[in-house]
């Protein structure tokens, strides 16, 4: 059986979900970053997915998915150099305890 | 027609309001002592032309009657094409008959005061605050237009203030002048509402169209005003009713009388001017004025004001036999002889005979006055002797004081009534009316006037007579000249003024009036008078224990009527109680308190919720992505499900 | 007359006082301002009777009209009419008595002087402004000097009640701006009062936006039960601010209530003139009651005030011809005399250093002219024929009474019932300050006025009487702007 | 080429700057005290050059796209990047690595005028990452302070979640659309449930970025821990850049859903104000307390932007015209203070008047402009706002609107009093500030005060749209 669209958009919005779970529950800063890259992989999946589906004339959902990747990439460099940072002045790199600043 | 000069009337208020503004501005730096000179030449100057005028007005009578005229009427505050308040002049015979008499009285305690006053601190003020006195009550009984009487009604009573509190710095009679304020101040409401009333039912302000206007059957104006009502009572007449609850209170009627015995803390000369012969008269001046509306169309209120004036003459004199400053026997005199003056008015009809208690209250407010001012001005000079005002401090001044003695005792003789004095008169032309009219009324009347005789020779002889007089040896007790003068021009007045025809110049409809003397009838008032002097000189003309035992005998009256009836506890529990605990304390608390309250309510609200939120903030990234999210879904979910 | 004078003269006077270099000069720059200022407004009243009496029946003078947003139609647009006149030279009258009584700041006198100037201006610019935008604008540029004013230069809990009239101000202005809104999309975008005024809207829309302008204003005239910030205003601010705030301040709402609210919208003041009336006759009353039981002076004139002050707002609900005259000439009078009354007060503080009555007595003694003063404006405000309250309280009632129905009668009649309360704070605070025995040895060396407090009791005295003597010149100068009032509403009643 | 070179003027001038200081770096280290005049004149004239030359064109097959008013926007951003490198520059001055901050900053411009020319949800998307990337970098510059780097990770995560969750929306935007280009996809939007879930998702990528309230909770974090530099620059320049964008996102690109998101913008604008003002009423640090004082505006230009048509546009670009330069000029006090004695909280404020009245009457015409108190131009931008906003006579809208004037008021009074009114045995000593920060706040000033008074400013504006 050829999987359909609505079984790809199925696995992309599940990806999302888990990767915003993620986000929200572990406490390790690198673990946060790729939870947020799952949620990008989602984004990928349903681009490609409509690209290939709904709109296959035209590759710009392709196209996107590219420069998706590139950008994260250049996020995540700069997120870990933030967290490399980070983690000398706290001498850790779990998101409870960079608290200083709140209410 | 007669020869008045406007520029000449306008002179007899402006001279004292000169007097006022020169001595108030420049008395202490410039006159100094001199300020009384000032003061006393004005009004002499006035007086003249006071009586000028009247001489001229008395004697161009058109054929007997007197018109009334109106010679200056100038547009102070417009407040539509028909209703606006005028300053102006109107010469009737009650007015220039008022203005002889302020400007007499007024010039006598003004030369009186010159040595009465002699050497005090603020002699220049006192001189400018007569003057401000003078000035108002001249325009108040000038008024052409009912609210400019209000307006002098105003200034009036601010002017007692100034001299009832002339000793600013003792509490009592900073309280008094107060009182004496207060007291008026409620009763001018009254007066203010009536009237609004009274002129929205005239469509006018001016008296002599008001007054032809509320007194033709036929005015348009006058039948839709008696359709108007209020609880049952007629607009006009609730309209009456509140101009002679002001005049009331001017003039010391009962309720409205406590602030008189209590004004007596002013200088004597003062309390001769103001609350003896002309400002408590102001009342039954008013009630006068009007008397063709009060006659007319509301007689109901008429009936109020006779009764009120009874009452009051009769309880005044009650008091006035038990209490012991001498100031405050003559106080409450005042208030009885002022009652005479209004029962008769409310027992006089409009017009020919029936008006004879109409001529009968002003010819006794003429009297009056010369009798009450020599009576203060002699108790002055006494005062000034003894420096006391108790009548316990006091006893065989004849032979000290000689001149005052007999003034004083001739001012006795024309209050209690004794012919020939004026008070004789004038008071027999009052019972004669009262007698046609309403007999309870000439009952109370005359029982009052036994008891005047009573308690003035009471006040007479516990002055005069009773025990000798020890503290001054010998010294001679009279004051000088300036303060002798009046008391015996005043004196010859008390002798002369009762054998004035005073109907011939002043009644009700201005047409001129016989007062006949019946000396069958004067049989029963004379002799209860001789009676009261007589009862007075068993008990008082020596020492003896009969005055105690009699008032012990009488126990429980006797304390009620030394404390005037309790009334001014009465009013201190409604004034202090009520009033002040709850209404002005309740006030000022529900204002800080709730009204405030609900203001900073809202801002310390404000800062809970600003508070009980910050946890929102919590500082952790995770969190603030799980709130994110869900925001983001939540907007969705709202759009695309609920707000489709 | 060019009007721009009006606000051209404070507006050079607050940039001398910005650029002097001592306080000698401050204070002579900006009492020459201020009385530069008050002989523009003379002037101004002088050539607007001349107008008038050469027949001139236009309803707003000298009008003037710039280009400011010309897509939103704001336009700077200007004109007086006799109600404009009147209010201007209250203002320039309690200016020059402010500047002159503040003399002897000590404490930043630079920045005392130039927050002052910049408060009048605001009051010029909003009695000579006819568009609704720029009115706003000048209203609200009274609110920040009147807090520092307040909170720097005041006493007592200064911040807290510099806070509060600011933030109640700012209230009061927010639901104006919703009112000046709401017209401005009703009337398909007018900002111009005279254009909003010769349209006529929907009642409906009227007695919405009604409310929202009447409130707003009400806030700066102490509507009750909106008043609050008045006692604690006046009392914390200093004597200057307080004169200001009394004098001024609260006499732009009184403007606002008649010039905004009941002039465009007339059905609406018809609809809502019995709460008005209710409302106001409780502020007459309550305030009179509560100003008995206070024992400060500055709270006794400041309670005084709102009971003061609810004459005018009754008179507004009134809405008869004599009744809006009155109203005008009570907040005229109301003006001098309360500003007067807190020069007086400032004089004695400065002095005794305390403002409770049951701590002083017998000033009269060391204080001749202070205290006759005191006296004098006292019974100017118990309402004494020959001054300013008189005329205008009697206008009010005799106008009220105009109105046929019993409602009308029973509030004018509670109204006046505050006389006799009045006169009873009005005598004791006189009673206890001024007279009696002198309670405080020290107080036995305190001097009487000095020359700029003299001149400054003796202008405002000067107007007090010239209005309670011979109001003939008010009258005639507010009534046929009254009128022209009238006219709109009469057309709904 | 030639309309190359026009068209993309800012942007090219933008990248020019980046590679002189890329080159600057590469040299012998230059030290900051000269190094930061001449980049101060460079921005100068950067931002003169904005003003000549601009006309409306395409490039790159509709990618990009430029106006006159955008150019203006762009000027206005330039403005902003002018008036930090003077006020901040007590900080500027300190740092280590000066051209490295700016080259950060420039590439975050550089984002931004993209951002504001893009014409493509690529172009969208790739614009945006640039302009916020280079700010959390910037949020960390100060190296060794916890807080620093605290709110650098703050904001890196947030920013990543949010181009995520953006990312979605884009995505199911070009499901629903077949297209990425803003110019067909206008026409291809029928509000069916995907798009209003696609759009909800975009939606929120401007929430995020300009703190609207529930999106808003990074923004006073990262605003805290910030140097007072990338603070200013977050709250100005990154504010201003994504309103405009927005609002043109909005009105040329989902003209067609104004239904729905003039309903979210009046629920959202009437939340963000109630929160940023009752946040910002209990606020100690000053940066913190600005942060919640930005988003409570950000509530205000949301008033204006649901108008939809040109009053709205107007109103926003000339508010935050404003709003430049007077949250500029706080912030600029803010940080003179800050550099001077490290005081950062409002209790140390108090007394300042009696030693800096110059610093003091700054912040207070700053603070009166915020709270839209005339004369100063808040009054005009604010009323602006409230008069567009209401256009739909939504009376209870603008009545919420004007209510929170007084809460805002509140809390912007309570530094004026601080600054004015309370006693300090030990305020702030004396601070010398230098010439140039002092012309700074001179022209602030001076522009506070009378682009509310010029009136043709705001119908130049309109001119431009």
């Amino acid at each position: 059986m050829q999987p359909g669209l609505y079984h790809i958009l199925f696995i992309s919005t599940g990806l999302f979900f888990i990767g915003a779970y993620g986000f929200f529950t572990r406490k390790n800063l690198i673990t946060m970053l790729m939870s947020i890259e799952l949620i990008l992989n989602s984004v990928n999946l349903n681009f490609i997915a409509f690209n290939k589906y709904l709109w296959p004339n035209q590759m710009d959902g392709l196209f996107f998915t590219l420069f998706i990747i590139a950008i994260a990439a250049a996020e995540a460099a700069v997120a870990i150099a933030i967290i490399i940072n980070l983690y000398r002045n706290h001498q850790s790199i779990d998101v409870d305890d960079a608290e200083e600043l709140k209410y | 027609m007669m020869n008045l000069n406007t520029t000449l009337l306008l002179l007899i208020p402006f001279l004292p309001l000169a007097g006022f503004v020169i001595l108030g501005l420049w008395g202490r730096k410039i006159f100094k002592a001199n300020a009384g000179w000032v003061g006393t030449l004005l009004m002499l100057a006035s007086f003249l032309i006071a009586v000028y005028t009247a001489y001229e007005y008395f004697t161009h009578s058109s054929g007997g009657h007197y018109d009334k005229i109106v010679p200056i009427n100038y547009t102070w505050l417009k407040f539509s094409s028909t209703l606006s308040i005028n300053m102006g002049i109107m010469l009737d015979p009650i007015s220039v008959m008022m203005i002889v008499v302020v400007t007499l009285v007024s010039l006598m305690v003004h030369i009186y005061s010159l040595g009465y006053m002699k050497g005090e601190e603020r002699f220049p003020t006192y001189y400018a605050f007569l003057g401000l006195f003078t000035f108002s009550m001249l325009g108040l009984v000038l008024s052409s237009n009912l609210f400019q009487i209000y307006i002098f009604w105003e200034l009036v009573g601010v002017s007692s203030f100034l001299l009832i509190g002339y000793y600013y710095d003792r509490p009592s009679a900073v309280a008094a002048a107060k009182k004496a304020f207060i007291v008026t101040r409620f009763a001018d409401l009254g007066f203010l509402i009536g009237i609004l009333i009274l002129s929205y039912c005239a469509g006018t302000l001016d008296f002599t169209t008001m007054i032809n206007t509320l007194t033709s059957p036929e005015s348009s104006e006058l039948k839709t005003s008696l359709t108007y009502s209020f609880l049952g009572v007629s607009a006009l007449t609730w309209g009456a009713a509140l101009v002679f609850i002001g005049g009331a209170g001017k003039s010391a009627m009962f309720p409205l009388h406590i602030w008189l015995p209590d004004a007596m803390e002013g200088p004597t000369p003062v309390s001769a001017l103001i609350h003896a012969a002309t400002m408590v008269v102001a009342g039954v001046f008013l009630v006068a004025r009007l008397f063709p509306v009060f006659s007319f169309t509301t007689p109901g209120v008429l009936q109020v004001v006779g009764w009120v004036g009874a009452f009051s003459a009769g309880f005044a004199a009650i008091i006035a036999c038990t209490q012991t400053d001498i100031k405050r026997v003559l106080a409450y005199s005042t208030m009885s002889q002022i009652g005479y003056m209004m029962f008769a008015l409310g027992v006089s009809g409009m017009g020919g005979e029936e008006g004879a208690g109409y001529t009968a209250s002003m010819f006794h407010l003429f009297t009056h006055a010369m009798f009450k001012a020599l009576l203060f001005l002699g108790a002055g000079a006494v005062i000034h002797y003894v420096h006391s005002n108790d009548m316990k401090d006091m006893g065989g001044l004849r032979k000290y004081m000689p001149l005052t003695h007999l003034t004083f005792l001739v001012a006795c003789l024309a209050i209690a009534g004794i012919p020939p004095f004026a008070g004789f008169f004038s008071k027999e032309a009052i019972l004669h009316a009262a007698y046609q009219h309403n007999t309870i009324i000439y009952w109370i009347a005359l029982l009052t006037s036994g008891l005047t005789a009573f308690y003035m020779f009471r006040l007479y002889f516990n002055i005069f007579w009773n025990k000798p007089h020890q503290a001054h040896g010998e010294k001679h007790g009279e004051g000088g000249f300036a303060m002798m003068l009046p008391l015996v021009l005043l004196g010859l007045g008390a002798i002369g003024a009762g054998f004035i025809p005073f109907g011939k110049f002043v009644s009700a409809d201005g047409n001129p009036l016989h007062m006949e003397t019946d000396i069958a009838f004067s049989v029963l008032p004379v002799s209860l008078g001789v009676a009261g002097i007589l009862l007075a000189a068993w008990f008082y003309l020596k020492q003896n224990s009969r005055p105690d035992a009699v008032a012990s005998g009488l126990n429980g009256f006797y304390k009620a009527a030394y404390h005037k009836f309790y009334i001014d506890e009465i009013y201190q529990f409604v004034t202090k109680k009520i009033i002040f605990n709850c209404i002005g304390r309740p006030a000022a608390w529900f204002d800080r308190n709730v009204v405030d309250g609900l203001i900073n309510l809202a801002g310390s609200g404000t800062e809970a919720v600003s508070a009980g939120i910050k946890k929102m903030q919590s500082g952790k990234v995770q969190q603030y992505g799980m709130y994110f999210l869900v925001a983001a879904l939540a907007l969705a979910a709202l759009f695309i499900y609920i707000l489709k | 007359m060019n009007l721009l004078w009006l606000i051209g003269v404070p507006l050079v006077t607050a940039l001398a006082v910005l650029l002097s270099r001592n306080r000698d000069q401050v204070r002579w720059i900006a009492l020459t301002g201020a009385a530069a200022q008050l002989g523009v407004a003379i002037m101004l009243y002088f050539l607007y009777t001349k107008e008038r009496s050469a027949g001139n029946t236009a309803a707003i003078l000298f009008q003037q009209d710039h280009e400011i947003f010309s897509s939103l139609h704001i336009r700077f647009h200007l004109g007086v009419d006799g109600i404009s006149v009147a209010m201007i030279m209250l203002t320039a009258f309690v200016g020059i008595a402010g500047a002159l009584v503040s003399w002897n700041i000590e404490k930043m006198t630079k920045e005392f002087y130039f927050l002052l100037v910049l408060l009048s201006l605001g009051a010029y610019g909003f009695f000579i402004s006819l568009n609704l935008f720029v009115l706003f604008f000048f209203l609200e540029i009274s609110v920040i000097p009147k807090y520092l004013l307040i909170g720097i230069w005041g006493s007592g809990r200064k911040e807290y009640s510099a806070n509060k009239l600011a933030l109640m101000l700012m209230g009061g202005s927010a639901l104006i701006l919703v009112g000046i809104l709401g017209l401005y999309f009703a009337s398909g975008n007018s900002f111009d009062l005279v254009e909003l005024s010769n349209m006529n809207l929907p009642a409906a829309t009227q007695k919405l936006i009604f409310p929202l302008l009447f409130i707003g204003f009400g806030v700066f005239t102490a509507l009750f039960p909106l008043h609050t910030w008045v006692p604690d205003g006046h009392s914390s601010a200093p004597t200057a601010g307080s004169m200001f705030l009394a004098g001024i301040s609260m006499k732009l709402g009184g403007y606002g209530c008649l010039r905004v609210a009941t002039w465009l919208l007339p059905a609406g003041a018809v609809a809502y003139s019995n709460i008005i009336i209710v409302l106001s006759v409780i502020a007459i009353l309550y305030g009179a009651f509560a100003t008995m039981m206070q024992k400060d002076l500055k709270y006794i004139n400041a309670y005084s005030s709102v009971s003061h002050v609810g004459f005018s707002l009754l008179g507004i609900g009134m809405l008869t011809q004599t009744a809006i005259t009155g109203s005008l000439m009570q907040m005229v009078s109301h003006g001098l005399m309360t500003a007067l009354f807190f020069a007086v007060i400032g004089m004695i503080y400065d002095r005794t250093h305390t403002r409770m009555v049951g701590e002083m007595g017998g000033l009269m003694k060391m204080m001749p002219f202070i205290s006759t003063v005191f006296f004098i404006v006292g019974l100017c405000s118990l309402g004494l024929p020959g001054l300013s309250g008189f005329v205008a309280e009697m206008t009010v009632f005799v106008g009220s009474w105009e109105n046929d129905h019993m409602i009308y009668r029973i509030a004018t009649i509670l109204a006046a019932m505050s006389i006799v309360v009045t006169a009873v704070y009005i005598l004791r605070a006189v009673g206890q300050t001024a007279m009696g025995p002198v309670k405080n040895e020290s107080f036995l060396t305190l001097t009487d006025a000095r020359w700029n407090e003299k001149l400054a009791a003796i202008l405002l005295l000067l107007a007090i009487l010239a209005i309670g003597l011979v109001p003939g010149w008010l009258n005639d100068l507010l009534r046929p702007s009254a009128e022209a009032i009238m006219q709109k509403v009469s057309a709904f009643k | 080429m030639n309309e190359f070179l026009t068209l993309m003027k800012s942007e090219l001038l933008m990248t020019l700057l980046i590679f002189l200081l890329l080159f600057v770096k590469l040299g012998k280290g230059v030290k900051n005290e000269t190094l930061l005049p001449l980049i101060q004149v460079l921005l100068l004239l950067n931002l003169i050059a904005g003003f000549f030359f601009n006309k409306t064109g395409n490039l790159f097959g509709d990618m990009y796209f430029t106006t006159p008013l955008m150019a203006f926007q762009k000027s206005l951003l330039n403005l902003a990047a002018y008036l930090i490198s003077l006020l901040c520059s007590g900080w500027l001055k300190k740092t280590k690595h000066l051209p490295e901050f700016f080259m950060l900053m420039f590439s975050a411009m550089l984002g931004m005028f993209l951002l504001i020319s893009s014409g493509n949800l690529l172009m969208f998307y790739l614009s945006l990452e640039l302009a916020t990337i280079p700010v959390a970098a910037m949020a960390n510059f100060d190296l060794e302070r916890k807080t620093s780097s605290e709110a650098a990770m703050k904001m890196i995560l947030s920013s990543a979640f949010s181009s995520g969750i953006l990312l979605f929306g884009i995505s199911l935007l070009y499901g629903a659309t077949g297209t990425i280009h803003f110019s067909q996809m206008a026409g291809l939007l029928d509000n069916s449930p995907l798009q209003i879930l696609a759009f909800v998702f975009l939606f929120t990528a401007f929430a995020f970025k300009l703190s609207i309230v529930p999106f808003h909770l990074w923004t006073a974090d990262v605003y805290e821990g910030s140097p007072i530099a990338a603070t200013s620059f977050l709250s100005v320049i990154s504010k201003g850049a994504i309103a405009f964008v927005f609002i043109s996102t909005l009105y040329r690109v989902f003209g067609a859903m104004q239904d729905t998101w003039y309903i979210m913008l009046v629920i959202l604008s009437i939340i963000t104000m109630v929160i940023g003002n009752l946040f910002a009423i209990r606020q100690q640090n000053i940066k913190r307390f600005l942060a919640f004082s930005s988003i409570a505006q950000v509530g205000f230009i949301l008033v204006g932007i649901s108008e939809g048509g040109a009053a709205g546009l107007a109103s926003v670009v000339y508010f935050v015209l404003i709003y430049i330069f007077s949250n500029l000029a706080a912030f600029g006090v803010a940080s003179v203070i800050s550099d001077h004695c490290g005081k950062e909280n409002i209790n140390d404020y108090k007394g300042l008047y009696k030693t800096n009245p110059f610093l003091s009457w700054m912040m207070a015409l700053a603070l009166f402009s915020l709270a839209g108190i005339p004369p100063t131009a808040g009054f005009f931008g604010k009323f602006f706002l409230l008069t567009a906003g209401g256009a739909k006579a939504e009376y209870w809208y603008i009545t919420v609107a004007a209510l929170n004037m007084i809460v805002s008021l509140y809390y912007y009074l309570r530094v004026v009093r601080a600054i004015f009114m309370d006693k300090n045995e030990q305020p702030i000593e004396k601070i010398g500030i230098s010439p140039t920060v002092k012309m700074a706040f001179i022209l602030c000033g001076t522009a506070i005060v009378c682009i509310g008074l010029f009136g043709k400013l705001y119908d130049y504006i309109l001119s431009l749209i």
